[in-house]
């Protein structure tokens, strides 16, 4: 095997705009499916059948779908008769859609963790819904669902390559464009993985460490 | 499971094999008119058509496409996922290290997907450069260097996956051009009416006239099949049936060269 | 779409991507089994090695795996994969790594009496491992890798950047030649869907068998939602073993 | 779930008085319509009737658990309800603090229907509004204690008054402070519910019914969660708070000198229904029906 | 951990033999080391010494469970302890069982040390074969009777006579209808545990300990985790075994008049400590110790 470090240093500036462009999509991933997670599980305990049901079945078919189909399904098919985004842009929404059905599920156990002695107590002192939810209920069950979004956080990571594939340029897509054109594909591939493995394992430390924080009161 | 790698036999022996088999994988990129699948999920286009007459003349009837992604062709041959790359690449220096070329069946200009009626009046890399218009192109296209040699920043310019891709791009407003070979171009925007492909133009690198000529690539190792390869085609060329069977393709005499890959694969 | 295309491309995608599935499958099982009992090893090394593989896949992207194994390693070792070998090894090898902690946590679930049990009857600790602890906790991991399961079907779409003529490639190679868009991901979204539901199927059918033979009743069905709901076991907020198979 | 409109028996043959309208003077006819099986004194049954069950029917399934249930509870009276287990004790408790709705019957607060209002001199089933405003007046404390575990002590006794009452924050940590005084935890109000034992648990959760003033108290077996040493320290402050204020006191518990010391009025449950209904003078001493008496003999 | 060679007060002064060398000669010698309070007759310290704990101490964390602990049980004979709830017994049991091992002291059956071995004369930590091969001479009976639930009971009884004795599969299916018989289940083989009453478990679980014909029988509170009309059984089972075998019994039980039946030496335990060894008719009427009267007094 010959490893070329003259190629890894020609491809680190590439590189170095890959991780940018990784970073991005993982923020905007991670805030689409922060919110919209929440907002799915919360459209999944309506009293309202039809509000219920659709929701329920849309998250499910999203879930258990590929998130590269997803992505080709937003990037070719959404412009047809929709906006027309970037592919960066569509990674991002794609990202955040697919683990926002995730999310909803975390959220889910989260509130359902909740003691049901808790909504007895906000309503034996007559808090309003809101109230209950604002300082009772979500207060208790984000200390339940923080380390399993974290995990989403890098679960997210390690999908976000796939963007590359609709052309957003992240570690891969960089990787990818460099092998192409100087047929150089040990370093630059195994420089990305490694880069992968390097972030995700003490975000995943990080995480386990934090789930044992907040395991308590 | 392991491919076998490539046997030590000077020259090769592949198109005994070959033979033998009776069948041969050549790999395309999907790419109208070049190599792409029909309608009618069968392998078609300018080079698999010419490479099913040679290869039934060279005793091999049928020919298998391999569809991939255009920046898979070369890694993919040397993989031997498939025997020859028959998508009409072209043949430069770069690529003459990584693979084998046969001589060129056809010269290439560029040309743009642009919006019908092309407002900004674009015709060549340097009126991108000019007028800041938004440009994209395909996965290791060369067109992405020969707009870098022109001057268009190598970061803003959009990859797309193919030239589906960047006809709709540009219907959707998201680029102002698409830059592919002329022929490509011609192809797709003949499907939509939002768009329109402009006149084909000779790109430039350094001042020289980047020759845009596609031929078959095999293996480095395979030069008895190349030589047998590039027999057959100048006997094509010589007997003008070449033309014949890729101009229902949109090739014209203009497209016809004489050109060598050795001319072609020199620095 | 006509018949040519949905014949010779579509159907064989269907296929490719059941073998992909399965291949990739077994040997997520091989992996899982392995990995997860040895990280329950009484040695010290066994454990870490076992350990590193753990965190080193898990880590790792299975994209970027699989383009290393495509385009890196046959030139890093001179020697090369068939693509869907590639991708069959790329994702057997990380979701291996899910599964193992899915093996991990159902022995660590099986009841600490029944291996004193099992040394009192005076098993090896291979016999215990093999006769005991296992077959408890085998109906237990039913529902976690039912999920991995779904998680992996989903992962073999990407097999098709490696030019593995499967559903999303042939889709790709549908859409190009038609270029319509919609109708062709639609469908095969759907073609996903069904096969997840399947896999669902499969695994209740098997654990109904597994919880039969070790003397438990099948698990009640839910209503008509829980019949739908492809998911199983609620593990996501407990964050130990999770579903997410792209963990 | 029926309403009374599909419901005749349930509905009310005279319109209920908004203002309490019972006078002692036929306060013995009520104590009649509460418990049939009440004889002799019913010396509880005086005042203003604060808690009205009529024919209150609540079911689980095909399980029948309180079986056409009426009864009374007059202002500032002392009622404790005791019975065997499944009886239904903790459902009525649950029905009035509408944390569960009645199949059938009505249920009156100072006259007010807890899950009805009228409107237009029709009954309609209540807005959250209307819930809410009849719930004001009742306060309830738990089993299991049900402290916030995301808030300080100091804060579950505020976040209700500052939120439901209005009151400021200042007030309601003044109201507060006032109350830990009372229940002996003025050292703890900063510290979070799992610092503190099963006991001070209970005893913050008293103070935070307190603190919204309820005009009702209901408890819920207070002290069956606790170790027994903490017991103790629990049942002496609720008999403070019942000979200290006038406050109504709906109670469940198995401690029967307890509920000697603090009734006015003991009911015996059995099956969803009420056995009888006595002083517990009476009826710890001298109980009518030989079920009493069996079930007393268990658990003294 | 120590092991003897790091503990030079552990390891014995005479090489042990390895053949069983008690005589009834030394026997009330050893009944003196074996419990120092032991007073008058010790029928039970007679014949073959199979099983010797000497100098043995046992700690979790700062707590000592077993403190220097000396006693011996002789072939045949069937030992219970008793004592209050913490006190060591089950620890006793499962040192014996090596599901733990001994901070101090040694333990030996029949001679061989259970947790190390002889190599060229000096005393080095037992292989995993040694071990086997000592454990092979002891069964045990557990609260939870822990039989496997994946397996019915026809397998759960020949399971480990097939692979660990090597028995052929005819071999042990044949032992195990006798043992069925005997416990008296013999239409509940092809049954999985959870499909039996907790007795029935119990008495499969007693079935499976014996077809591995162990020399010692290790018996903790096999009854108590069983409702109360299912021990009666189980110990009818467990008395015919020690009225018509010669198996060594070491049981640990609440049931005080199963202990007297069965026993030739009863031991009280306190602390980690032996109070003292006695016949079940001096130890249940006149005890030594007035720590004893009062544990019989409320178990009695
Ligand atoms: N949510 C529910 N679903 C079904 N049945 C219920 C539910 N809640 C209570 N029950 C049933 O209602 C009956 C009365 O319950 P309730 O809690 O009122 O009894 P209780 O008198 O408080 O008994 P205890 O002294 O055990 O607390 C019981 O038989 C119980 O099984
Ligand atoms: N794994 C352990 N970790 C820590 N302490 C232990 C452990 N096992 C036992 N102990 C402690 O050792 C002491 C003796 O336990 P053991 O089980 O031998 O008591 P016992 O006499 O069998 O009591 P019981 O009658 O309750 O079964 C107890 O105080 C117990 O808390
Ligand atoms: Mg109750
Ligand atoms: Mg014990």
């Amino acid at each position: 095997m010959n490893w070329d470090w003259e190629v890894v240093e020609e491809f680190l500036p590439r590189f170095w705009d890959g991780v940018l462009v990784t970073c991005q999509a993982l923020l905007g991933g991670t805030l689409i499916a922060f919110t919209l997670g929440l907002v799915w599980a919360l459209a999944q305990r309506s009293n309202l059948v039809w509000v219920r049901w659709p929701v329920n079945a849309v998250t499910e078919f999203i879930r258990n779908t590929p998130l590269l189909v997803q992505l080709f399904f937003l990037f070719y098919v959404v412009p047809e008769w929709g906006p027309s985004m970037s592919p960066l842009a569509t990674g991002v929404i794609g990202l955040g859609i697919h683990y926002s059905t995730y999310t909803a599920e975390v959220y889910r156990a989260g509130i359902d963790g909740v003691p049901r002695g808790q909504w007895e107590a906000a309503t034996a002192l007559n808090l309003s819904t809101a109230v209950t939810w604002r300082s009772v209920i979500l207060p208790q069950a984000i200390r339940r669902v923080v380390p399993a979004l974290g995990n989403y956080v890098v679960a997210m990571l390690k999908d976000s390559p796939m963007i590359a594939i609709i052309g957003a340029l992240d570690m891969l897509g960089e990787a990818r464009f460099f092998s192409a054109e100087t047929f150089q594909y040990v370093e630059p591939i195994t420089l990305v993985g490694i880069a992968f493995i390097v972030i995700a394992y003490p975000a995943s430390l990080l995480i386990r460490a934090l789930e044992r924080r907040l395991a308590t009161y | 499971t392991r491919v076998g790698s490539a046997d030590d036999t000077e020259g090769g022996n592949l198109l005994e094999r070959l033979r033998d088999q009776g069948t041969v994988r050549v790999g395309i990129a999907g790419e109208v008119p070049y190599g792409y699948i029909n309608d009618e999920g069968e392998l078609t286009g300018e080079a698999p058509e010419i490479a099913k007459v040679i290869f039934e003349r060279l005793g091999v009837e049928s020919v298998v496409p391999v569809p991939t992604e255009f920046g898979s062709l070369i890694p993919g041959l040397r993989a031997q996922q498939f025997d020859v790359v028959s998508a009409g690449m072209y043949i430069n220096p770069d690529r003459c290290r990584q693979v084998i070329f046969s001589d060129p069946d056809y010269v290439m200009l560029d040309a743009f997907i642009v919006e019908a009626g092309n407002p900004l009046g674009l015709s060549s890399y340097e009126d991108i450069v000019a007028s800041g218009a938004r440009l994209a192109s395909g996965t290791a296209y060369a067109e992405i260097d020969y707009a870098v040699a022109a001057g268009v920043p190598r970061d803003d310019i959009l990859i797309l996956p193919d030239q589906v891709a960047g006809m709709q791009a540009v219907a959707q407003g998201r680029v102002d051009a698409f830059a592919g070979t002329a022929i490509t171009v011609r192809e797709v925007v003949a499907r939509n009416a939002e768009v329109e492909s402009t006149e084909p133009f000779q790109p430039y690198v350094d001042g020289e006239p980047a020759i845009g000529a596609g031929g078959f690539a095999f293996r480095p190792t395979e030069t008895n099949l190349r030589d047998a390869f590039n027999a057959e085609l100048h006997r094509l060329k010589e007997s003008g049936e070449l033309l014949e069977i890729v101009r229902p393709f949109g090739f014209t005499e203009d497209e016809m060269t004489d050109l060598t890959a050795e001319e072609l694969c020199r620095p | 779409m006509t018949w040519g295309l949905w014949n010779n491309w579509m159907l064989p995608g269907i296929w490719i991507t059941i073998q992909v599935t399965l291949y990739s499958a077994a040997i997520a099982l091989a992996v899982s089994f392995t990995i997860g009992t040895a990280r329950t090893s009484r040695l010290w090394i066994v454990r870490f090695l076992s350990g590193i593989y753990f965190e080193l896949f898990r880590g790792a992207s299975a994209l970027v795996l699989m383009f290393w194994l495509f385009f890196a390693l046959p030139i890093a070792a001179g020697w090369q994969l068939v693509p869907m070998w590639a991708g069959v090894l790329a994702l057997g090898l990380t979701y291996g790594a899910y599964g193992s902690e899915i093996v991990r946590g159902a022995l660590a679930a099986v009841p600490t009496a029944q291996r004193e049990a099992g040394i009192a009857l005076n098993f090896t600790k291979l016999q215990r491992l093999v006769r005991i602890e296992l077959p408890q906790a085998w109906p237990e991991m039913i529902p976690p890798f039912n999920n991995l399961a779904i998680e992996l079907l989903k992962g073999t779409a990407l097999v098709s950047v490696i030019s593995v003529a499967d559903i999303t490639f042939s889709a790709n190679l549908i859409r190009f030649t038609t270029t319509e868009s919609a109708p062709i991901y639609s469908i095969i979204l759907v073609m996903y869907f069904v096969l997840a539901f399947l896999i669902t199927r499969g695994m209740r059918v098997l654990e109904r068998h597994a919880k039969a033979g070790v003397g438990k009743a099948p698990e009640r069905s839910g209503g008509l939602w829980s019949k739908l709901s492809l998911r199983r076991g609620r593990s996501e907020a407990a964050g130990a073993i999770t579903a997410g198979g792209a963990r | 779930m029926s309403t009374p409109d599909n419901n005749p028996a349930d509905t009310p043959s005279k319109t209920p008085s908004k203002t309490p309208s019972n006078t002692p003077g036929n306060a013995p006819d009520a104590a009649r319509t509460a418990v049939g099986t009440a004889t002799g004194d019913t010396p509880w049954a005086t005042g203003e009737e604060i808690i009205r069950f009529q024919d209150v029917t609540k079911r689980y399934g095909r399980q029948v658990v309180l079986d056409d249930l009426c009864f009374s509870v007059y202002a500032g009276k002392h009622v404790t309800l005791i019975g065997p287990s499944g009886s239904g004790k903790t459902t009525i408790l649950r029905l009035l603090m509408t944390l569960i709705k009645a199949d059938e019957g009505s249920i009156r607060v100072e006259g007010d229907y807890l899950t009805h209002e009228e409107r237009n001199g029709k009954l309609v089933p209540a807005g959250e509004r209307h819930i809410r405003e009849v719930r004001k007046k009742i306060g309830m404390v738990f089993q299991q204690f049900n402290l916030f575990p995301n808030m300080t002590v100091m804060r579950n006794l505020t976040e209700a008054p500052v939120r439901v009452l209005g009151l400021s924050r200042d007030e309601a940590e003044q109201r507060a402070r006032e109350l830990l005084e009372m229940v002996d935890l003025t050292e703890m109000s900063a510290k979070y519910p799992s610092q503190l034992s099963g006991g001070q648990q209970q005893r913050v959760a008293i103070a935070r019914a307190l603190a919204m003033r309820p005009r009702i108290l209901l408890l819920d077996e207070v002290t069956s969660a606790l170790d027994p040493e903490l017991v103790a320290g629990v049942l002496d402050l609720l008999r403070d708070i019942a000979h200290h204020t006038d406050i109504t006191m709906l109670t469940v518990t198995h401690e029967m000198n307890f509920a000697r010391d603090i009734s006015d009025c003991v009911m015996m449950f059995d099956h969803g229904k009420i056995l009888e209904a006595a002083t517990p003078e009476k009826l710890f001493n001298d109980p009518e029906h030989t079920r009493t008496r069996e079930f007393l003999n268990a658990v003294l």
